[in-house]
């Protein structure tokens, strides 16, 4: 039974540890704020220029100067600082963000990440994707097992234009969770009544 | 030294703006953008502009206006998927795009006003990005050759400033605004207030005042693109 | 979160200092120096230290008292004009020095911690600091290529700071802090003061936390160097 | 007869202009502070952080925490602001100061400029000074024309290490003012008694 998008969030929240700063892309990976377990200190990154980032805003405390990456309105916390794009992203791109978590059009068993551009379709950029797969220290990559096909996105070699080359470290689908290793894709833990079997079927890339 | 205060956005862009220049707009979507002087850009008629600005507004707010207007020949951003005009002129070749990543945009811009003509960077290696760049190994990992940008006018928006031109900017407001500052040949900066000199505390001061050359005080409609609340709990 | 406050310097350092490692030193002569984190490192007898430290200290205050105890194997500064027995150490060869101008020291900092392992300037084209390394033109002009600076361990003195490790500094003590907060690979502050986290207001904060990774509340001789002053008239 | 130190400082104050910032070295172009004409606005850059330097404090309002690059304590003004050393050079190198004031051991007929070591000498270092002449906007040199053994200081080529090579835009010494061009030097005039000929004598670049 694939995992619906609250319980693929929920595993990705397994990939917080205490005192982590984490970014998350835009989609499920914002949805894993929700699943913080309350034991653990997470602080979030926005990388519109912000570490601290808070809920969404009760409607009468809505702040148009206060947006996150995917422009909504959001809240600062006790601990919450400011600072430009530039200052954002010489934290990202040097490596002192401890997690990313983002969405994938498909992944390549080196680790190749595609998630930004699909060509003969309008492409809207590709914002800071290519900053944080590059510089955060670990990526953690959370998507579809297949396409609305059926077809897998977990691939031998990326089709689609690249984000980077070698940047994810786990892949976390509707089927199950899966390390980027030497050789290919090494199964960690599968969704409930998934079979290796099953996986395999709708895998191209290998599997060890 | 009031030299550097103008009445309102049209009279510190007076003067300035031509045709073909390169212009870099702060703000981050609709967040911190200089709202009057991009009207005022839109009132000056200036055409074939390049504009350097990480999103292009949307339809009818914020760089929008200039599209509408076919005042842009080129864009140099981002991300810019909140624009149907945009995409419709882009898909007809009435505009060039430039995409940069967005950290890389943002370096590109500070290392501009900080005379750094060149630094290398991991982002985009193996990617479109890289094609043509000069690559160069560091501690044996690949980087690429990224160039400084500079912009012939810059708009920012600040929060409050005073007349010397120093600047501090609010919460996520902040953005792109204080590389841009210092990248500007001229440097035009919107405020929500002018409040005398000496009232800013010199250790909050985020633009120092010799990066602007013309600042005005704003109406700031402040549009917000996405109102995501919390729902209180009715009891 | 209170697991980055210490109790003091030395309980700061402890389990991180190792011979041989490179630390950062923030302050601009004796201002913005982190005293007490320099007296734990003397106390810690850790030997062979590379120090990038803008200056040196004078013999008995900063880093001269490392000089003293022969604990610092090489410097990477841009001025060491006022200690002894550097200038003693450096003629016998006891002490191996790297020169770096001051604004090339600042951004190899910066860089280092920004991920950027090199960028290009204009300073030092055609002298000394030039030879061995690349040249490359820009817009017809010759730059020279940089690298960035990283260290095993910064020290830096901070005004006041939280519990999560966010900083402000005060006037001119800031200098080269917040950049060396930026690049060591573990980051020690040293505060006057430590408030309860959201004190601090967001829009004023130097360092955001997630680059301290240690802070102590220090005792702050702070002394002058230079003291230069205006003679009141008497009437 | 040639300027007095005073003198010098009131002759480099004219270089000052209205809404100017400047930068000035240690030595005799610190004086010049005390030279700027009331009538025009100057704000004072000072390399270690801070823009809109003011005077010496008064003796109970010395700082430790207020410092030029000098390493003098001095006060802030209305419209000062403070920033950090790498956000002080990107000023500087940026382009963003107008006019820097430096003192000179050598200067050449085609503008290098030596001010930072001389060989077999203990070194103290460079500090600032080869930023400021690469990035400052216009770079006047404040020095005595002939050393103490009466020797040319400004020369057909530096015999010291360069700080910066064809940087020094204009030389204020002891016996007039001298701009750097195509050519050689080119007198702009001269301190009260000293001649054209004095001049060649004491210099060895060429006089144009």
């Amino acid at each position: 039974m694939p995992w619906t998008r609250n319980e693929l969030a929920r595993e990705a929240a397994k990939e917080l540890q205490d005192g982590f700063y984490v970014n998350l892309g835009i989609g499920i990976p914002t949805l894993v704020a929700n699943h913080i377990p309350s034991n653990i200190d997470v602080t979030l990154q926005s990388e519109n220029g912000m570490l601290g980032m808070g809920a969404f805003p009760y409607e009468e405390d809505v702040d148009p100067d206060l947006i996150n990456a995917g422009k909504q309105t959001i809240t600062e916390l006790d601990r919450t600082s400011y600072f430009s794009s530039a200052d954002s992203f010489a934290m990202i791109r040097g490596g002192h963000i401890d997690l990313s978590i983002l969405g994938a059009m498909e992944v390549s068993e080196t680790g190749d990440l595609a998630n930004w551009m699909i060509p003969g379709k309008m492409v809207k950029g590709m914002g800071g994707a290519m900053d944080l797969v590059a510089g955060v220290k670990r990526v953690v990559v959370v998507m579809d097992h297949t396409n609305k096909k059926g077809e897998p996105k977990i691939l031998k070699q990326c089709t689609l234009p690249l984000t980077g080359i070698k940047v994810v470290d786990r892949i976390i689908s509707d089927l199950g969770v899966f390390d980027i290793v030497p050789g290919g894709i090494k199964i960690v833990s599968l969704s409930p009544e998934t079979t290796e079997e099953e996986v395999r079927a709708k895998t191209e890339a290998a599997i060890v | 030294m009031s030299r550097k205060i103008f009445p309102n956005a049209t009279e510190a862009l007076s003067g300035l703006v031509q045709d073909g220049m390169t212009i870099m707009a702060g703000g981050f979507g609709l967040c911190g953008i200089p709202e009057n002087l991009i009207l005022a850009l839109r009132e000056s008629g200036a055409q074939n502009l390049t504009v350097v600005s990480n999103n292009a507004g949307v339809d009818d707010f914020g760089l929008g206006l200039l599209l509408q207007t076919r005042q842009i020949k080129k864009m140099i951003s981002s991300y810019v998927g909140e624009n149907k005009e945009f995409e419709r002129q882009f898909l007809n070749d009435e505009l060039e795009l430039e995409f940069n990543p967005q950290g890389t945009l943002a370096e590109r811009i500070r290392a501009g006003g900080a005379g750094i003509p060149g630094f290398y960077t991991k982002t985009g290696v193996g990617t479109l990005i890289a094609e043509g760049k000069e690559h160069k190994e560091f501690g044996g990992e690949t980087y690429i050759l990224e160039s400084g940008l500079t912009a012939d006018i810059s708009i920012v928006k600040a929060w409050r400033g005073d007349a010397q031109g120093n600047l501090i900017y609010r919460k996520t407001a902040r953005n792109f605004n204080p590389m841009m500052a210092t990248a500007g040949r001229v440097t035009i900066a919107e405020v929500e207030e002018i409040v005398e000199v000496g009232v800013l505390d010199p250790d909050h001061i985020h633009t120092p005042g010799i990066f602007v050359q013309r600042i005005l005080e704003g109406q700031h409609e402040k549009r917000v693109e996405q109102r995501t609340i919390t729902q209180r709990e009715t009891a």
